[in-house]
Parts: C-alpha cells; structure tokens; sequence
C-alpha cells in the first residue's frame, strides 16, 4: 500500500470513531479531511473555535461571505441547525465538556499521552491558538499524523521532548501506520494499517507498543 | 447623543504606549480601517492584545510591519511571519496565551472578577510563574484579568447609542473586548436610528462603546 | 432526530434526590409547566438551585409548598413566605447565595472552570468557609462551580436540533444554566424547522438541549 | 415639613446626583420612585439586574408583557435603546463598574460605608438578591432611605450591628433628614433637609455627624 493510500486510511479511520450527533473540533490539516470521510448514515456536528457550531463544506466559487471562516481562516458555510457565538461561548463549550471529541494533529505524542503539537524552540513558534483548550476540554482527544516525521524522525515517543500542548490527556493516536489506544499500561496497538505488520510498525514508533492479545485480562 | 464620530479623531484617541485590543480572528471580524488609521497616525510603542497578528498584508499585519506594537499578547501568530521574525530579533515582545484563557481573562477584567481557574496549561510551560490550585485532586491555574486602555472592535450594525449586532464568525473577541477597556471604539458596516434594533438582538449594550466609526465604502489606500 | 418529546415523559427523566437547576426570576422566564408537571409526579428530596422560589402560589413556588425540595441554593426566598418557614422550621435547608456569585458558579460549572474570584461578599458572612486570596492588594472570594444533573428552561422558540431564542427579562439564568447540567429539558412556546432560526439569533446552541416540550396553550390544572 | 413632603425631598435629591447618561441602577422601594424626580433635561439608563437595559415606565393597562418585569417583579417597559441579556451578563455589568451608581434602601449604615440591609437574624431572611454585587460593583453607591426605623430605632450608626451586605463601599447616605457623604474621617452632614437644624439631624443620629464648616481644609 503506498503512502497515499495509507494517509486515506488513516482518515477514514478515524472516521470510524464517531456517532451520530457527536459534537467535534477538527484541527487544521489532516484532521480536516476526517469531515468527507464518515460512514453512510453517520451525521456529526463541527465545532469551530473562532465561533458556530454546525461548519459546513467550502461554499461555491462567487458565494464566499468573509464573515464565514473556519478557524483555519478558510471560507466555510454554517449548515442549517447550525449557530454563532462569540469566544468567550465558544471556548466554554470548548472546556466545558460539550465537545465529545478533537482531532488534532501533533509534533510528538507519548506512552503517557502527553501531546506536543504548537511549538520547537527556537525554529517555529506559531502559538498554541486554541489547542491546549481543545485537548484539555474535549471528552475524546485523537491524534491524526503522519507516522513518522518527514526526515524518518520518530514521532510515537516514550516521552515528548518538545514543549507540552497537554499532560496525559491524548486517547487515540490515528497514524498511517496504525491505531494506537493510550492505556494506563502504555500504548496499544489496537489495529494495524493493511499490509504492515506489528513489527514494522514497532520499528517506526520509540514507545513499547503492547498488543491486544497479549494483555491479560 | 450620538456616539457617531470620524475615523480620524477616534483614533486620535489613541495615544504612545498604550494597551489596546483589537477584535478578530485571521482578519475575520478585525476593524480594517481603525487599524489602518492607527497606522497612517502612526501611534507607537503599544501593547497589542489580540488572538493573533492578522495574514501579512491585511490591516492588523500592518500593525506590526509598521512597527506600532512593542509588545504583543496572543494566541498565535503563525499566519504573520513578520510577527515571528520580530519576535525572534527581539524587536517585538511577545506573550503566547491559549486561546481560552485569553478570552476568560479579558472576560474577567470586564466582568469585575479577580480571576479565574482554568485546568488548561496545567503541565506546559503555560504554568510558569502562575499560582496553581488543587480543587478536589484536580489542578488549575490561577489567571489574572486583562483589560485594555483601548479596544477597537468591529460589528455588522450599531444604532446611534452604541448597541452593536455580529455577523456569524467575525463576533469572536469583539464583545468580550467590548467590556474590558476603558474607550470601545466600534468599526460598524451599517448605522441605524435608535429603537430599529429589537432589544433581544443587541449583542453588545450600547453602554460598553464610546464610539462608533462608519465603516467606509470606498477602497482605502493599501498600506501594505 | 427531533429533541421534541411530551411533558410526562421529559419529567419521568428526573429522580428522586437528584439537583436540579430551574431558569426563571420571579416567575417570568420560570419553565411554568415543566415544574408543575414535576409536582404532579411527586418527585421528593430534591435538590433545587435557582434564583428563587418564586410568588406563593406560582409553579416555582408549588415546588417548596408540595415538598419536593430538600434543599435550597438561591439568592431572594422574600417572594415565597412558605420557603421562609419551611427553613425556620428545619424542614428545609436553605443556602442563600449572592446572585452575580450563582451564575459565575453555574457558568464556571458549564464552561469547564475550576472556580471564580469575586470581590462580592467580603466583609460579610458569605465569606464563611471559602478560601480568600489577595491579589494586589484587592481581596477576592474563591467561588466554586456549581451544577446539576437537570436543568429546567424557559424559552420563547426552539428549532428541532434544540437551538433556543429567549425573550426580553425571560432570558435571565436559562442560558447559563444550559451548559451546567447533565440533562437539559427546555419548556418552549413556539417549535419551529430547522434552518428557520437565523445562526445569529440563537441564545442558546442545540448542542446544550437534550429535549423540548412544547408548552400547551390550554388551561392547566391549579395545583396551588 | 411634614414626614411625605421630606420624604419627596428625599427623592428629588437623590436625583440630583446623576449626570446625563449615567447607568443607574435602583433598588426596590423609595429607591424606584428616583426615575420620576429627575432634573430637567437629565436622562439616565436604568439597568435592571434580572437582564435589561433601558427599563421605561410601567406599561398600559392591557399592554403588559409578562417577559417584560422589573428585578422586583413588576411589569416594565423597555426603552427604544434599550436591549436584553442574560444573568450573567447583567452581573458582569453590575460587578464590572460599568454601573454609574445605584440607589439601595438599608436597615442600618455606619459611619465606615458598611452597609446592612439583607437579613435580621431570626426575623426577616429574605436573601440579598443582586445586593451585594451592587454594592461591590457599582462605581457609587447611594443610600436612599428614611433616616429612623419605624420605631424610632436609629439605623445611621457607629457601627453595623446586622449581617453586612458589603463592607465600606456606601458613599452617599440621602435620607429625609439629609445628606450624609461618607468621607474617611466619617459621616459629613453636607445638607440638612428644609426646617431641621444640625442638632436635630445628629440627635436620630448615632454616628457623629460633621459640620462641613468645620472641617479642617
């Protein structure tokens, strides 16, 4: 399987772990995509930070309206049964808990589930916008990556190394490679990308991965 | 009374050095002609409190590219490069805050509260030189309010005493800023008489602004 | 997917000994038939937070009168002498809170906040027990968040995915109380399609509201 | 002067202590009747704590809107101007400062600015309502209230002897006997009401009043 069909996997998989009528903030990127990819039948409602709930797809050439963006400053559409609120509102809904998940991309994720996705001293210090809410506040936080980094560099940590987004608040980590589920006794690799086995994904990850089978019950 | 005033002399208000906050996010909802009025006038040395600097080229960008801002308090500023590289000369002093916490602590300055706590942060650097409580085994960090000399906002409609309603994305900071300043001064696309705005529809009271500026229709010079 | 769902069925959702949270202010914007349904199935031991207990023989007030609350978080019982007595008698636990204190309580609770600082209440006795911190100089009272397993609200107009819109002084505790409660039940006098409520217009998101019940026109029974 | 005429001297004075566009908000009581002694020329918005701005006269007969009440349940009107919010809103505006004053009735005012006027123990326990963030919040706190209790008891005092509804924040102390400032050496008597002297204003007084003639400049 080659890489385009791996990353399309990967959406597709994570847009496997919503039901219907989940509330959900999706990061810029590839966690974007997650929204053309839900299964038949499956309605979620898209949360964006910057103020409405109820995002719907890019509007059509000629009718953009500047005052409807994402928060990735795009031009969007607010679908029906969708409403706008200001920041204050929005990131109450945010930290409150109403959100049932977010997908985010990141840096480096760890065992523990520790997050670093908003800066590299010294390099790129874009800010952390609403991330560190958003991971903090969402009942479910995914991660949505690339596997490994475009130099090879290994991304699935023992223990981040870059400044924290969040402690210990990741859940699901959604890669190219695999699924992995943050548990009290580590990472676990809950499902393998097809074509990869476990071994292969080990190889590409710094943290022990632990398999199913191989937990006690 | 009127509180309708010309671009020129609201931002004649603005004077070196001080704080101001400025609504938006990426542009969207941000007042383009008080910002670039701020910087035809060229008012210098102030401490900027906004979501972020805008895209290089728009209006809020120039803030920066002009040199109008010594000190800036953010929540990201990856989509203006220029703020970056000032940042990393050390010709602009920058403050990175997480977007939630920016907006509770300019709600809590405008809302009268001493602060508020707030679980997000809790094991990043966010924490540094913060107090930090335990509540029934749950940590949080103590932040302060913020509030501002200024705050420059901008909204879809206002009547003639200050009351302003939003359009969809472009409310996000404007009415929590509106509250936390000691002059609002509102960038309005349409003007109405008093009474033509429901009561129930007012998104801000027209108590919080001081002045409203008519958003001009014709292109503004680029100042890029 | 409609949120819509009868009367008798919305209130069987609600247990005995559970904390319920109800919008209203003497009455106006009180959820009327929702409350009095609540009498009708005898629910016991509750806890009721709300602003107060409304006027002797209104719905908030058959509440108290039938027995249905154990105890009491408000700010103003003077409307209702049966929940004076009821406290002076011991029958009733009466907690009596400041009410800029309650909302910031129940808007932390719905926005994920540990807590509030607020110079309200220093120097007296609301003071008693919580934790004071001084910041610049200024002393603050730790107020903690405050939710429920229910809330009750009053709205003018719900769409079917449970966006609400409220009217004038009706508003008051309902959309602050809809973001603190496990389970949200909102009495509302108009149901309209979804899309008919402009995404402006909307006081309170649907996400918040897990069922609407659509207030009957006709006469109900008295319970007083 | 009889009781009525100097309780309508009361009045008139506590309005005069308004500049043009002055948020006010007024308590329940002698308080209310502020909004109709207004000096020519002068208009104030009345900020009602249970969500509005811009509170008019009650209504017509038949043209009551039960969503339309004052803080103390009575049917209003709102002014063209004037606009709705919710609770917490309207504390954020009381607790903010962005209240100009507000006009209370008391139990009891001491000579420090503390206020009573919530609760007597073991009598009267009706709650303090919006009073204590108005107290705290407003940029100037007015007490509007008769000079004796019912039983001649006296209630400007040395000290508070009932629950305080906040400490040191009263300003302006107008009753039908005068006008009390509160000022950090104590209470200056700086109006006595038309027909009183010094002496009889200070004897239903239990905290020593100053003369402003006599204050050191």
């Amino acid at each position: 399987m080659d890489k385009e069909t791996r990353m399309e996997w990967l959406v597709k998989r994570v847009a496997q772990e919503f039901k219907m009528g989940d509330v959900v903030n999706l990061g810029i990127g590839i966690p974007t995509k997650v929204a053309n990819a839900l299964p038949e039948g499956i309605k979620i409602i898209l949360q964006s930070e910057n103020g409405y709930l109820g995002v719907g797809p890019a509007p059509e050439v000629g009718k953009e309206d500047s005052d409807t963006v994402n928060a990735g400053g795009q031009y969007a559409t607010i679908l029906p049964g969708g409403c706008s609120f200001d920041s204050a509102t929005s990131f109450a809904i945010i930290r409150g808990g109403h959100v049932d998940a977010t997908v985010l991309g990141a840096l480096q994720v760890d065992e523990e589930g520790n997050l670093a996705s908003w800066m590299i001293p010294g390099k790129i210090v874009p800010g952390m916008g609403g991330a560190m809410d958003l991971v903090v506040g969402a009942r479910r936080v995914i991660i949505a990556m690339e596997h490994c980094a475009k130099n090879d560099g290994l991304k699935v940590l023992k223990k981040c190394t870059l400044p924290l987004t969040a402690a210990k608040q990741v859940n699901l980590i959604v890669t190219d490679m695999g699924v992995m589920e943050v548990t009290p006794n580590g990472l676990m690799l809950k499902e393998i990308a097809p074509g990869l086995t476990f071994e292969e994904v080990q190889a590409c990850t710094e943290a022990i991965l632990i398999e199913p089978d191989k937990v006690a019950v | 009374m009127t509180k309708v005033i010309g671009l020129e002399k609201a931002i004649s208000k603005i004077e070196n050095g001080m704080t101001i906050m400025v609504g938006g996010f990426i542009g969207c909802g941000a007042p383009s002609q008080l910002l670039e009025e701020v910087c035809r006038q060229e008012v210098k040395e102030l401490t900027l409190i906004a979501n972020d600097t805008g895209i290089l080229g728009d209006a809020m960008s120039q803030l920066i590219v002009q040199h109008c801002v010594s000190k800036l308090i953010a929540t990201h500023i990856g989509t203006n490069k220029e703020t970056g590289r000032q940042m990393s000369t050390g010709e602009l002093e920058v403050k990175l805050v997480p977007q939630g916490t920016l907006v509770e602590q300019i709600r809590s300055a405008g809302a009268g509260l001493g602060g508020i706590l707030t679980p997000t942060g809790i094991g990043t650097i966010v924490e540094e030189g913060k107090q930090k409580l335990v509540l029934n085994g749950a940590e949080y960090l103590l932040e302060l309010p913020v509030r501002a000399n200024v705050a420059l906002l901008n909204a879809y409609k206002a009547d003639k005493v200050g009351n302003l309603v939003y359009r969809r994305a472009a409310r996000n900071f404007n009415p929590v800023m509106a509250m936390a300043a000691d002059l609002v001064i509102a960038q309005v696309d349409n003007i109405v008489e008093i009474g033509e705005i429901d009561p129930d529809d007012v998104m801000t009271p027209g108590i919080f602004v001081d002045y409203i500026v008519h958003k001009q229709s014709q292109e503004v010079t680029d100042l890029g």
